[in-house]
């Protein structure tokens, strides 16, 4: 049985080649023919959801074997001396369950684009990107090693800098786009650093080879160094996540990626290219399980304060597209803060679920803000349940299950891990989660309300959107609903994604319906304020807004973390720049400026020695034949052996 | 002083060649017209073919031979040979440049001059 | 006697030439050069050049002199009195002069190898013995020399006739 | 058919190669002035025929056999030993590769030129022969004249061609070429000095292997005497901080070709020659400067990349970006090590081929819209988007994107450097950081942004004018994507050559560095 699925597994490198070479086709054939650029882009992501299908099913049935046995292939890619990287494909639960949550999103927003990208002029170029990004994507979860990693790890960033600034004519767009790809930088320069020391120290990136040096020989002092050295690799290659999964210092580039098409925010920007970040501190887990325990908690308190500073700021944004932005950075603090308090599957978990209710959201969002003609404001939309029902239902299934409440997706993974959070030993963490679990709930129910909810606004005509994107959201909203359910009866989702450090056994546990029934009535309160505030307007928001004017101002403008990395930018930096470039003119150039003035200053004193006159010329000439001769005739040393006078006799 | 014991050697020659080339050399130095600054040239010029004729007739008359016979002579018959191509130059030089210039005075030539 | 006749000539090629490059005018410039070039061929002579002292007088005394005096008369402007001064570095010129005289003598003074007094001459010298060695063993550079006179010719005319601006 | 699988025999090859251009250059010369798209075509053939054959050489080359291939010895001079010796391994066929790559790219770059084509095309053709024959002289006679040959067309088509931005166009032309001068005026010095220490056995030689093989009379001192004059010479051709300060200002004034050529091969003799030269014949020399190199190469990645910040000028940005680059090449030479070397010349690879595709596209822009001031520029990709593709690439591969060879030349660079000087390669890697800061903001300023009816009369490249694109990106990503092409060549010529064995003799050295 293993061995059948086996074969199966070998054909993995498939599902990135695929929409691979729908890029390629488009870019080099089809560029010219809208139809057929979509139709070949969504084909292939098809195709390789249905391989990812398969793959997901054969590794649910190879059960324990494939945990313990990953299905690796391998094939060299770069072999010189001192450095030697190969390429390959994995498939194991956890890339397996990627795969999935990636294609399937995928294939959905290609889809939803058809409609909602519809009359595009840059259609092909759309379809285009999408393919590649999916490409880089898919590459990414299969890849064996951190190098491979990496390299579709960056392809990804390129392609969402792309599809951030694919409306370029936008000033907004395209300083967006730039602010993502630098902010993300920062973080691949400590994670490109990581790399190079595990290399340096290992030898090797591969991430089984690596694993299995670190487990077995964790004592030894000399093949591993101190603890603090892989503490410090684990910091390092933590830098990558920060930046691509939007962490707290460089959070800033995700809310301002929405200048993208919605689908692609949907599809890049909350659903697969986010989390790429939780996916690579997952692969490298073992580093940090064997760093000094500093790195993980680390990680958790990065996670955690990125979670709720991140809802803190959603309550106070007006645009709907900011609010599931911050949500979705919050969304990632949680993903962050699970492997940080060692819930490996419950991030997991949530990392799916999120992925599907939050693509759902954005989806939803893409639909309102379609059928509106661009306008993002919550406050100019209202009642819009009525007159985009599919939509209105979808949504609200999506606040369902990011609030937490039974029996939707985000209940069951959010539970784990604050289940996990408290039994780990973390109390704080765990406030943190529940409070953020009560924050989201709130401003999640604060803009459906708001939106879909109330009176209608005479200036909108929305109207339902087309089938295209319809279906996607109602599958969307399908999965949103039975994601969860993987869990039952217990916390068995990590049967699926089985991480065992250092040997230890599995534990079935059983859902905690005490803590539970908290984070349940956390959403609920959640939700019920938003009620209140927002539908009953029994406590008017404006009231509370005027009484704490500094908090909301503040949180309006994002605690001024832009507002200090634009000062850092063009003050500091730019500063520095111009100091250093007056530098290079004045200085450097002044100085070989300086001997030029000198060779032209000293040339045009002696030229007037250079009278034109030819009798002068003459006379100096035999004048030193004079002088010469007299050199000869009396001077001393190694000239005198040539002395003419010597051989005549001498004059001496 | 007996005058037929002042004996007439080479060194005589040379040092009547000498003064003429350094007469000479004086002159090129010296001398604003192109003209002059010719003939002192061509005195120079006298200068080494007596040094030529005297080195032919003192040192080489001692050794026999017939290869050595004569090249001095030879040798200053080519520099009459030069020197004449040169005066014929050197003066239609002088005559363009006169044309040109209005001048043979070698002052206000500094064509040369950087 | 020789002896005579050579301090006699030699003291007059000499003076000539400081006359020559003393003269303040051009015309006695041209005449005592004659004068050095007729005292010169009278020490060849002397060293038993018959042929060169005839070649000297013909083309240094006649040719080159007459020449000289045609290019003076070409070119002269102005007053013939002061045809030929000196410039404002002629002391520097003197000093060099006779720095390198100097240094000449002394070179030529203590060589002992050139002490030498004339033997009889056994040479011969004259035209004929001239022509077979011109014709024989320096015939190249003889022809060669002919080239250069035919080459100098057609130069001197080409320069002093002027070219014409081409359009 | 037997006697050419012997690498003792002459290959005819490398001569071939060097005087295509050179034939094309004699065809040039007695066409027409007013033939204008003849010359044109002559010139496009003369470097393809250079291209397709060192494309042979460089797929023909036995990389298991390795060393010197296709070699070719004449005895020129012998009484001082110089040979008319050719020879290309894996490290001079990749910078040969690259020459005829960009010497192709190049003339398609100046498709347009309309003033003097024809004295144009004849230096650009002597210049790429200059080059292409340091690249494959295995004399270091003919190697430094080869490089002397190639710095007077630079001189003449700066003046000619230039452009007058910050500094004029002579002013330009005569920085660029006094720098280079003085450089091999140092550079001379050191041969000859080399040459003679190498002749005291007698058999005077210029022949690089062999004077690598007269260690023994090359005494330390002497190493480092030499070393560090030629660290002068082809330090300042590489631009080394702070002898960079020739290339932002040489290529804001040169034409397009020649800034291709100049930024793409011609700087990358200095890296070559301190390997050629530097490493293999005075390792000592290069033990003791090396941390010097080091340090200063530091300086060259993080100041020219900070001054590349403060540009308006497009060419002032990539020219100070270069600068940048070349302190990865020199970072990588210092640490003396086969993994670093290999990185080296794959960065010199890789930087040739993107600055070649940058200087074009930029040249191209120029030539449209007659400014390269980036706040007159924006939204070009509205007119022009297949130019805006072609900038967008050389920009990402600049900043070290992945699937670019650039980006494996920098991680090999890095692997080879990180654990000889930790802290300054991390200083190093922090500038990419900042590469990209500058390349972003250039490309979004020039490239995006709101449609700007000014430009709206500007035709986007097409026909001719695609090839240095088409063939600079084909050869970025195939590289990038399969490095083992390129990589494996140079890793073959770092082994085989004997450079990973004399870096290991020299590792073992101790000596007392300047740090």
């Amino acid at each position: 049985m293993f061995k059948e699925m086996h074969d199966l597994f070998r054909w993995a490198w498939l599902i990135p080649a695929l929409p691979f070479l729908s890029f390629l086709l488009i870019a080099f054939v089809t560029k010219r023919s809208k139809g057929l650029s979509s139709t070949v882009s969504i084909l292939a992501i098809l195709a390789s959801l249905g391989l990812a299908i398969a793959i997901a099913i054969g590794i649910i049935q190879s059960g324990a074997e494939i945990v313990e046995h990953a299905a690796i292939v391998n094939v060299n890619w770069l072999n010189i001396g001192g450095l030697k990287i190969d390429f390959g494909t994995v498939v194991d639960p956890l890339s397996g369950m990627m795969l999935f949550v990636v294609s399937l999103v995928a294939s959905m927003v290609q889809i939803y684009s058809l409609g909602y990208m519809h009359g595009d002029k840059g259609w092909s170029r759309y379809y285009c990107y999408q393919s590649l990004f999916a490409a880089s994507m898919l590459g990414m979860v299969l890849a064996t090693n951190l190098l491979q990693l990496f390299i579709f790890w960056e392809l990804v960033g390129l392609c969402s800098y792309l599809l951030i600034g694919f409306w370029y004519f936008k000033v907004s767009a395209r300083e967006a786009a730039k602010k993502a790809f630098m902010t993300t930088r920062v973080g691949d320069f400590g994670l490109l650093l990581g790399m190079l020391f595990l290399y340096t120290k290992f030898g090797t990136l591969d991430f089984a080879t690596l694993a299995a040096i670190l487990n077995t020989n964790i004592q030894n002092v000399a093949v591993i160094g101190t603890a603090s050295y892989v503490t410090v690799m684990a910091f390092l290659v933590f830098m990558g996540p920060v930046g691509k999964s939007g962490q707290f210092p460089l959070h800033v580039w995700l809310p301002d990626a929405m200048e993208g098409p919605t689908p692609v925010s949907a599809l890049i920007h909350a659903a697969t290219m986010v989390v790429a970040g939780v996916y690579l501190v997952a692969r490298m887990y073992f580093l940090f399980v064997h760093a000094s325990p500093s790195a993980l908690q680390f990680v958790a308190d990065i996670g955690a304060f990125t979670a709720i500073f991140a809802a803190s700021i959603a309550i106070a944004q007006d645009d709907i597209k900011r609010i599931l932005a911050y949500s979705t950075l919050s969304q990632l603090g949680y993903m962050m803060f699970a492997l940080g308090v060692g819930s490996y599957s419950g991030s997991m978990f949530h990392l799916m679920t999120h992925a599907f209710f939050k693509a759902l959201m954005f989806l939803g969002a893409g639909s309102v803000i379609h059928a509106l003609h661009e306008k993002q404001n919550i406050w100019d939309m209202g009642g819009l349940w009525k007159k985009m029902p599919i939509t209105g239902w979808t949504f609200f299934i999506g606040v369902m299950a990011i609030s937490g409440v039974p029996p939707f997706a985000g209940f069951f993974s959010k539970d784990e891990i604050l289940a996990t959070a408290l039994q780990n030993g973390h109390p704080v963490v765990y406030a943190v989660g529940l409070f953020t679990a009560f924050l989201t709930a709130f401003y999640m129910s604060r803009l459906f309300f708001v939106a879909f909810c109330g009176p209608e606004k005479p200036e909108n005509h929305p109207h339902e959107s087309p089938w295209s994107m319809t279906i996607p959201l109602i599958i969307l909203a399908f999965f949103s609903v039975v994601g969860g359910w993987a869990a039952l009866p217990d916390h068995n989702f990590a049967f699926f994604l089985h991480y065992l450090p250092l040997g230890q056994e599995y534990e079935r546990e059983a859902i905690n319906w005490g803590l539970a029934g908290i984070s349940v009535i956390a959403g609920l309160l959640g939700i019920g304020l938003a009620y209140i505030i927002y539908l009953k307007k029994a406590i008017a928001a404006e009231s509370i807004v005027a009484r704490f004017p500094r908090v909301y101002k503040v949180l309006q403008n994002k605690y001024y973390v832009d507002e200090f990395y634009l000062w850092i930018i063009n003050n500091i930096m730019g500063g520095v720049a111009k100091v250093l470039y007056w530098f290079d003119i004045y200085v450097i150039d002044g100085i070989i400026n300086g001997i030029a003035f000198i060779t032209r200053g000293s040339a045009k004193t002696l030229r007037r020695t250079s009278t034109g006159q030819l009798q002068t010329y003459a006379m100096v000439f035999f004048f030193a034949v004079v002088i010469i001769f007299m050199v000869f005739a009396f001077g001393e040393g190694q000239l005198t052996s040539l002395n003419p006078l010597a051989t005549l006799g001498g004059v001496k | 002083m007996n005058l037929s014991n002042l004996s007439v050697g080479l060194s005589t020659y040379l040092l009547v060649g000498a003064m003429l080339f350094s007469i000479g050399l004086y002159g090129v130095f010296a001398k604003r017209n192109i003209i002059a600054i010719l003939m002192s040239i061509e005195l120079m010029l006298n200068a080494v073919n007596i040094n030529f004729v005297a080195f032919n007739r003192f040192v080489w008359n001692q050794k026999s031979g017939t290869n050595y016979i004569l090249t001095g002579h030879v040798a200053a018959l080519f520099v009459i040979v030069v020197a004449a191509a040169e005066v014929a130059v050197g003066l239609a030089l002088v005559i363009t440049i006169y044309r040109n210039r209005q001048s043979t005075n070698v002052d206000e030539f500094n064509w040369l001059k950087w | 006697m020789g002896t005579v006749v050579f301090f006699i000539f030699a003291i007059m090629a000499i003076a000539a030439a400081w006359g020559v490059v003393t003269s303040k005018n051009i015309v006695h410039s041209a005449l005592y050069l004659v004068l050095c070039f007729s005292g010169v061929a009278v020490l060849y002579v002397l060293m038993n050049a018959d042929f060169l002292a005839a070649v000297q007088l013909l083309i240094y005394t006649g040719a080159v002199a007459i020449m000289i005096v045609f290019a003076v008369m070409l070119t002269l402007r102005g007053d013939i009195s002061v045809s030929n001064t000196e410039n404002r570095h002629w002391g520097w010129g003197a000093l060099v002069a006779a720095l390198v005289f100097i240094i000449m003598a002394l070179v030529i003074l203590a060589n002992p190898d050139w002490r030498i007094l004339a033997t009889p001459w056994t040479s011969g010298g004259s035209a004929e013995d001239l022509s077979l060695l011109l014709l024989t063993r320096f015939m190249i550079p003889f022809e060669a020399a002919a080239v250069l006179l035919t080459v100098a010719l057609v130069g001197a005319v080409v320069l002093a006739k002027g070219v014409k601006e081409s359009k | 058919m037997i006697s050419s699988a012997l690498p003792t025999t002459n290959s005819l090859l490398l001569p071939f190669i060097l005087l295509a251009p050179l034939v094309a250059m004699l065809m040039i010369i007695f066409l027409p002035k007013d033939e204008s798209k003849t010359i044109k075509i002559v010139a496009a053939i003369g470097t393809l025929i250079s291209l397709v054959l060192s494309l042979y050489a460089f797929f023909a080359y036995d990389r298991v056999l390795g060393g010197m291939q296709f070699t070719l010895t004449i005895p020129w001079i012998p009484d001082l030993g110089v040979n008319l010796a050719f020879g290309v391994d894996g490290i001079s066929l990749p910078m040969l590769l690259l020459t005829n790559i960009i010497g192709f790219s190049s003339i398609y770059a100046s498709w347009n030129m309309e003033k003097r084509v024809k004295e144009f095309f004849a230096l650009l053709l002597i210049l790429i022969t200059g080059v292409m024959g340091t690249f494959i002289a295995r004399d270091l006679f003919i190697f430094f004249l080869f490089y002397e040959i190639v710095v007077i067309p630079i001189y003449i088509m700066v003046i000619i061609w230039g452009s007058t931005k910050r500094v004029s166009k002579e002013y330009a032309g005569m920085k660029l070429t006094i720098y280079l001068l003085i450089g091999s005026a140092f550079l001379l010095v050191g041969m000859i000095a080399l040459y003679l220490a190498a002749a005291k056995n007698g058999q005077p030689t210029f022949m690089f292997d062999q004077l690598a093989q007269r260690q023994d009379l090359y005494s330390p001192a002497f190493q480092k005497v030499a070393f560090g004059l030629m660290l002068f010479g082809f330090g300042s051709l590489i631009s080394m901080f702070p002898f960079h300060s020739w290339s932002p200002d040489g290529y804001a004034g040169a034409p397009t070709a020649v800034s291709m050529i100049h930024a793409g091969v011609l700087k990358k003799i200095g890296g070559y020659g301190l390997i050629r030269l530097g490493i293999f014949v005075l390792p000592l020399g290069a033990r003791y400067w090396a941390p010097i190199i080091a340090f200063l190469a530091i300086c060259n990645v993080l100041y020219a990349a900070f001054i590349a910040l403060a540009q308006k000028d497009l060419k002032y940005v990539v020219g100070y970006s270069s600068v940048s680059h070349m302190g990865y090449v020199l970072i990588a030479l210092a640490a003396l090590n086969p993994t670093a070397m290999t990185g080296a010349i794959a960065m010199m690879f890789a930087h040739g081929v993107m600055s070649a595709l940058i200087f074009s596209m930029i040249g191209f822009i120029y030539e449209k819209t007659h400014t390269r001031n980036i706040p007159d520029l924006g939204g070009l990709a509205h007119q022009m988007p297949r130019l805006a593709i072609g900038l967008m690439l050389a920009g990402m591969a600049s900043l070290g994107l992945p699937s670019t060879i650039n980006f494996i030349s920098e991680f090999t660079i890095f692997m080879g450097t990180i654990h000889v000087y930790p802290v300054l390669a991390m200083l190093g890697i922090f500038g990419i950081i900042f590469t990209a800061v500058y390349i972003l903001r250039m490309i979004a300023n020039v490239l995006f942004g709101p449609r700007r009816p000014e430009w709206d009369h500007l035709v986007d490249i097409r026909g001719p004018e695609l090839v240095p694109l088409v063939i600079c990106v084909f050869v970025i990503f195939i590289t990038g994507i399969f490095p083992n092409i390129l990589l494996g060549m140079i890793n073959s010529g770092v082994y085989s050559s004997g450079l990973a064995k004399v870096l290991e003799t020299v590792s073992q050295v101790k000596m007392g560095g300047l740090f």
